[in-house]
């Protein structure tokens, strides 16, 4: 397995440029497990992200063609690439602000049209690269540098919204499980159609450290906690529920390969 | 003997070989502190970046669960059985 | 007018060390520019601090030419060294982390930083400070009181006091350094 | 150069047709290749889009309607670098909604065509009347210094021949080209006389090659696609010529900035396209493009009917701008009158290339400039 | 003019500050009376938004960091119409977004603050590096024609004064009213001297008067806000005096457009500002602005030291641009040397007011200029 | 209540821009009922609208203070209003593709924040003002000059999608009943928080005359049919719901009155 | 007699007044499709902006129900009560 | 060269008009510029439709004098009676829905159009195309079957049999005007 991921990357762009314990670094070795238990291959891919930590995770470091494009635009560049060439697998990976904050539109445009693409989100609830913003994901009352006194405004459920704008795959898992993670991006990446997967990675540097997280395992170790899936849900009271976040596989429609 | 316990008889068999590189490691710890074994510690050199890098300490502890290798943020290991 | 260039690695603490001799210079009623210069990895990666003091206004507020230079690193001690005025300019070092030149002509003066921090305070974290405090007193750029009014306002509450024992250590090493 | 040149058949049976100016602009593109279309509404260029719809429907291209303009260049872009010609159309508002992308063209080095059938602004102002007011912003609308290419048509006979070579251009040069349109010439429906054949230039492809990167300082690198096996690494931040962005080494930042400018200034007159009037012996010089340039040439008519030594230099190409026919036209007159649908933004580059002074006759109230309001403006300036 | 100028006491107790220049910014905003800032993250601005976060919880102003730069300008603009003084802040992409609406706070007169802490493009380029590269999108970023102040700052001291007086001319001429910082300025820290007293300016009301038209060809009509009674109707469409749309009317359209431009263009000597340095018997003129201003005067004081008779003139607002300054500048010396972090933006606009040889000393490789290259780049082009 | 609305109207600006039977001007009566049987006053209510045909409802005809805006941006633009002047009443009203297409962003974002204001969006299923392009609304298989063979790509169902984004009300409605509308409509408007109502509103121009409604009324007469209360709507067959249109009070979230 | 039917009674009683704008008319005749008494009818007359508005031909057969009001586009229909 | 405008009102296919005679003079292998102005509103506001028909390229494509004037309402009548060429210019008008300027000198020719599509046709909506086929015919600019084939290219054939009904209508008024 190593070897092979290996293969699929480019060894010459590592180390990244990632802080040291970033959920998106886990995200991206989940990602290339999934291609490679896919056997797919790396030269009919294509890698769309925009701007932001997340979106490194396909650029430069995968060996394939990557697109790394504007901040919030991924999709609409990732829609202009499949429509014109249907036989090229498109993925885009991109941060939580990237996608849904400013490149929300596209989003769930891409959704309605089930445009036969998977979008990966690595949320980390925080604007990471630009040192700490509140982002649209970020939960209530968490510290930013743009909510010094915590957090007002309630975060979206990412993967509701775009099962509300007519996604045909949806599924949300955390990099702390990183073998349902990757069972679940092997089924997105294989689902024809539009699919969705919100991937919770946490970012220590400017999330964790403000929010009294000590170090990148604490988040990793938070995330299996507060983390149930869709089949332990049910039954499970409503105190036990409290402050518990659903992953695993939330729709999922048959669709006769979406948009391209 | 049922296959599933075949299996694991041979996992436990095997040696593992653990390798960390340790230009891409940049010493976030969170294997040490995933791996039930307790098979890192952290290094006393200082990477050329300014990290200290994990080692395995004992490989021989490892039971090929790969949690380290799933959870490295820095595709920094690598567990192998040998032979 | 004076330039002061601080260099080392990400996560040693540079930016700070610049940030607080400004902040300093400005209590005692100086000009000062001071300018930062960093990779875009958070860590690891090499990064400078510069600091001009002016008793007027300051035409060109980045250093050109550095009068001293405090290394923590040795790469960017390899970086700098030769950004320093060839006649009349200092390089204090981190006697630990920095293998000087022999071959420079220029004056270069040891701070046990690293070291001290670690036996005296057992936190190499505020070596930074330890050298800053050395320096500040070495050339008598700014007093201990503005430079320790300068750290309160920037150093959170519950690392203070370990920062300003390591000040203090500073101003120990620099006092007894001639230069 | 490495372009493929290559003349073809016309898709469009040759003949004379009674046609849209943007329609005619439909079928340039049709002609010079584009198989990839998306777009917003919006008057007056919408037509272009409803052209496109169907023409590409016939010939398997690829169509669609983004839900914004943002969307629509974006996917423009992908489109492009998936191995389509690709083309949006648009007016001021959605140009204005397209700057950040068009500098990612730029720095991406993404052939495409862009449309811009202005119409009066400011801001939504009249939307369905003429203007020429985003001259200056498809030059300078991104952030950073963006060398593109800008073609303004006058006729629909030029709006199905300057979009073919829009194409040829951004090919060539790889990167966004304009064709500046306005609502008169968009929706002008005149005679368009379509000839057998049509010269059209391919992308420049040689695998193994960088492809954002040459020896020359002022060279334009192959351009391989997606689902080639190339490995791309196309980034809108600054990169080696390999595609590996490179964002804080200063020597990659000043070669690639330096040669996305020489790349073109260097080739400029490849671009530069002008047509002159009764300027042998001209005087009074009169300047003008686009549309209003028709009204100038019967301007420069009249008066000299009238006994003036009136001469028309016009700009079919905008952008880069046709500095030497400028400084050669300064030299022959005594003066240079400029109409435009604008306040201005023409006669102002001009004072960049000569001292001869020139006269500004901008024209804001969203109608035509008409060939009597220049004679009339000519005549009250000599006077 | 009927705005209302007082002089207020100072936000910041007066006295010396060590400060970064985005934070500056800030505190220039609320000296001025900003009480509404909606921002969205990019370097090198987020420190503008992070200190007006603090600094609007102090005072029971308005903070949002909304989805975008277009949503942030936007709810800039509608903020301002509900009677806030109200500012954004971002770097080059941003300010490509912000375009569209840009145009519409032009076509409204509404006043607001826009801050562009330049970075180094085109599009993505090099995020954290210093460039002046905005320059010319400021003013023709929108379609159409737009008359904008815009203002550059060459220190943190600046940083604040500048922008008080963005403040103040946004409200003056009902604007946006732009504040060119770069990477370099933004992120310096050093002294801020702050005084007793600043001088703001106050938006001017006059209820009953029409809110978009005034008798002269170039006033500033007053400005109510909503929920005052006004039954204000604003809008983007070409509009009569009161705010009714009237699309189709050349009279109207004519009138608009022309206001716009002389309400700016007529008053331009209020805004212009510039700094002369060893001037009086220079042969060798620079030219510079913000943060390169600094280096050039370094290199200007080497030059006199070295025996050439070097001079520099600084622009201090940079739209309206100073022509008259030019003029002069041009008539005093023999050559003008244009230091910019751009490919010669400034530069080339100089060449539309002289005709003494400019030679431009572009530096696009993510760094600032320092002296010394201003002096090596003079004493080549003078052997 | 006539006399009423028309000392709410700028009389001077009609007859209207509006076609012939044109829905906008239905909704345009209901909304002024609404507000009169409200009793609010206009002079304490602030109407912003984008760009398009539904976009001149309120500008320039209502006497109140009203804000015409960009494409797509009216949301924004009446975010940073509501929040200076918190004692404005907050309404938007404009088209489908202006607050859906291009304007889509900022509508999810506001729904998320529970921004306190109403939208209210007229949605003809089509790009009236520009002269009938496809629209993120458009039902699948209509004709329009960009879908000249019948449109493909899946519509939004606006009201999931607001929901799905963090709505706290959530309401539709057709002009073709315009008692339940109005109805609807000041539920709506005195709902503290983030009220969405989807009003269809038949553009006979550009929708009608390209997909075989002979005459305005033709619309109406339609929309009568196919819209079905959500009361009415329990118990009725799948079969007896082909093709419906739920209409009605659909989310009604308690709020301690949204971000203002 | 129950307070609903008191009500419909003085309705009935109470002679309608249907003022129909002519200028803010245009000839869309949804008023007229709709009204189950037929009180409408297409206009001859040429309105200034060329539409043939509607005329309330029946006004003594309205039983007040508002429909037409409600559903015209245009503002243009006043039915009110007299007295 | 010759200058046409068609005005009226919007919904009177005053548009059509124009696009059919440019159409059939390219049919005829003539340069030809077409325009059309009309109001923001789709019915009821003033529209003019402009043809320039020439044997050579066209300088400037919209009418600047018209050397003919047809007129389907009294507005724009009124607005265009001072556009049409002073010594040769003609003005057909509907003679139902126009009033000619008495003080006018300009020739005029009545076209009985609304009412003989009524009256004959039994649609007031093809009176356009009874109009253009009396201009075309009384002025001979182009032949018939070429307008007849450009009429085939621009209506719906649920439609064509009545406009071209209406077109023969016009000819036949066209022949026996005297001009
Ligand atoms: C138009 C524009 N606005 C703002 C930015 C600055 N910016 C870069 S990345 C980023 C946010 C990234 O956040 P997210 O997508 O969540 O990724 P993360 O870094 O958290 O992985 C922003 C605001 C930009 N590059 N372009
Ligand atoms: C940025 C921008 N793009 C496009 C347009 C053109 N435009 C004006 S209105 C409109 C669509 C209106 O559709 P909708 O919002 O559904 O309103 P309707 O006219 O159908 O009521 C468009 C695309 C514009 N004004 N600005
Ligand atoms: S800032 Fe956060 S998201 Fe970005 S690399 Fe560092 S840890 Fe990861
Ligand atoms: S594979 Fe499992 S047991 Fe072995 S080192 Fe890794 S975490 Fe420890
Ligand atoms: S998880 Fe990876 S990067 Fe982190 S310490 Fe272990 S080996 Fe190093
Ligand atoms: S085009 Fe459609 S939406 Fe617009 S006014 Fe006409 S009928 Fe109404
Ligand atoms: S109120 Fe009812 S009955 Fe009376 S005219 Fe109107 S629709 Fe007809
Ligand atoms: S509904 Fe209104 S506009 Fe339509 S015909 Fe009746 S009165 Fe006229
Ligand atoms: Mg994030
Ligand atoms: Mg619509």
């Amino acid at each position: 397995m190593k070897e092979k991921i290996f293969q699929m990357i480019n060894t010459e762009a590592f180390p990244t440029p990632f802080c040291p314990g970033c959920g998106h670094g886990i995200l991206m070795g989940a990602v290339l497990r999934a291609i490679a238990e896919l056997e797919y291959d790396m030269k009919q891919m294509l890698f769309v992200s925009g701007i932001g930590c997340a979106a490194w995770i396909p650029s430069p470091h995968f060996k394939a063609d990557t697109l790394h494009t504007l901040h919030g635009r991924a999709i609409a560049y990732a829609t202009g690439a499949k429509l014109y060439n249907p036989k090229l697998k498109v993925v885009v990976i991109s941060g939580d602000g990237d996608l849904s904050a400013i490149g929300g539109n596209h989003l769930i445009h891409a959704a309605r049209r089930d445009m036969d693409m998977t979008v990966i989100c690595a949320n980390n609830a925080i604007y990471g690269m630009t040192g700490g913003q509140v982002a649209s994901t970020t939960p209530l009352g968490s510290i930013t540098t743009t909510t010094p006194k915590g957090n007002q405004e309630p975060p979206f459920d990412l993967c509701k919204l775009v099962e509300g704008a007519g996604a045909t795959y949806v599924a949300r898992q955390s990099v702390a499980a990183p073998i349902p993670l990757t069972r679940i991006l092997k089924k997105a990446i294989s689902h024809r159609g539009f699919a969705f997967v919100e991937v919770l990675s946490p970012c220590p540097t400017h999330f964790g450290r403000r929010n009294a997280f000590r170090t990148a395992y604490d988040m990793i170790q938070s995330l299996k906690n507060s983390c149930i899936s869709t089949e332990k849900i049910r039954g499970m009271s409503p105190e036990e529920l409290l402050g518990k976040i659903t992953v695993g596989q939330l729709v999922d429609k048959g669709t006769e390969g979406g948009r391209s | 003997m049922p296959d599933k316990e075949k299996k694991k008889k041979e996992k436990a068999k095997k040696a593992v070989n653990i390798h960390i590189n340790q230009k891409w490691c940049k010493g976030c710890y969170i294997c040490l502190e995933v791996c039930l074994k307790k098979v890192f510690e952290k290094s006393l050199e200082v990477s050329e970046k300014g990290f200290n890098p994990v080692v395995a300490v004992h490989p021989e502890l490892c039971t090929h669960c790969l949690q380290c290798e799933m959870l490295c943020p820095d595709l920094a290991i690598n567990v192998e059985k040998e032979g | 007018m004076i330039q002061v260039r601080f260099a080392g690695l990400g996560g040693q603490g540079i930016l700070l060390m610049g940030e607080i001799l400004g902040e300093a210079s400005v209590i005692e009623k100086k000009y000062v520019g001071q300018a930062s210069s960093y990779g875009a990895e958070a860590r690891g990666s090499a990064c400078n601090s510069d600091v001009v003091i002016s008793d007027s206004w300051i035409d060109y507020p980045e250093v050109t030419e550095a009068d001293v230079l405090a290394c923590m690193s040795q790469g960017t001690y390899e970086q700098n060294k030769t950004k320093v005025n060839a006649s009349s300019g200092i390089i204090f070092f981190d006697s630990q982390m920095v293998k000087p030149d022999p071959a420079s002509s220029l004056k270069h003066i040891p701070v046990p930083a690293t070291e001290k921090a670690l036996t005296e305070l057992g936190n190499r974290m505020v070596a930074n400070m330890v050298l800053l405090g050395a320096v500040v007193k070495a050339l008598n750029l700014v007093t201990e009181e503005s430079l320790r009014q300068a750290l309160t306002s920037r150093v959170p509450p519950s690392l203070l006091k370990l920062n300003i024992k390591a000040l203090a250590l500073g101003f120990e090493l620099g006092r007894i350094r001639e230069i | 150069m490495p372009i493929q040149r290559k003349k073809i058949k016309s898709s469009l049976a040759p003949g004379w047709y009674f046609m849209q100016g943007d329609e005619a602009c439909a079928e340039g593109a049709i002609a010079a290749g584009c198989r990839f279309y998306a777009g917003y509404p919006i008057t007056p260029a919408s037509e272009v889009m409803i052209r496109m719809v169907q023409r590409l429907a016939d010939i398997d291209g690829v169509f669609i309607q983004m839900e914004d303009e943002i969307g629509s260049i974006s996917s423009v872009i992908g489109a492009s670098w998936a191995g389509a010609k690709a083309m949006t159309a648009t007016s001021g508002p959605g140009i204005s909604l397209m700057t950040e992308a068009v500098g990612y063209a730029v720095i991406t080095e993404t052939p495409c065509v862009i449309v811009d059938v202005q119409r009066a602004g400011p801001s939504t102002g009249q939307a369905t009347r003429p203007a020429q007011g985003d001259i200056m912003q498809v030059k300078w609308g991104p952030h950073g210094d963006n060398e593109i290419v800008a073609l303004a048509p006058w006729s629909v006979q030029e709006m199905y021949a300057l979009t073919i070579k829009a194409f040829n251009y951004a090919e060539r040069f790889r990167l966004p080209a304009f064709i500046m349109a306005d609502e008169a010439v968009g929706h002008l429906r005149e005679t368009l006389v379509v000839k057998e054949e049509v010269e059209v230039w391919d992308r420049y492809k040689a695998p193994g090659l960088p492809p954002f990167g040459t020896e020359e300082r002022n060279g334009v690198p192959p351009m391989p696609s997606f689902g080639e096996g190339a490995n791309l690494l196309v980034t809108g931040s600054t990169h080696d010529s390999w595609g590996f962005r490179k964002t804080a080494d200063p020597a990659v930042q000043a070669r690639l900035t330096e040669r996305l400018v020489l790349k073109v200034r260097d080739f400029k007159d490849e671009v530069i396209e002008t047509e002159s009037y009764f300027l042998d012996d001209a005087e009074v010089g009169v300047l003008a493009y686009g549309f209003t340039a028709r009204a100038a040439l019967q301007a420069v008519k009249r008066l000299r009917n009238q006994g003036m030594k009136a001469g028309l230099l016009r700009l079919i190409s905008i952008w880069p701008f046709a500095d030497e026919a400028i400084i050669k036209l300064g030299k022959k007159c005594r003066v240079i009158f400029v109409p435009e649908m604008n306040r201005g933004q023409v006669a102002g580059e001009l004072k960049k290339y000569t001292t001869t002074p020139i006269i500004s006759l901008p024209k804001t109230n969203g109608e035509v400039i008409e060939p009597g309001e220049i004679v009339e403006g000519i005549r009250r300036n000599m006077a």
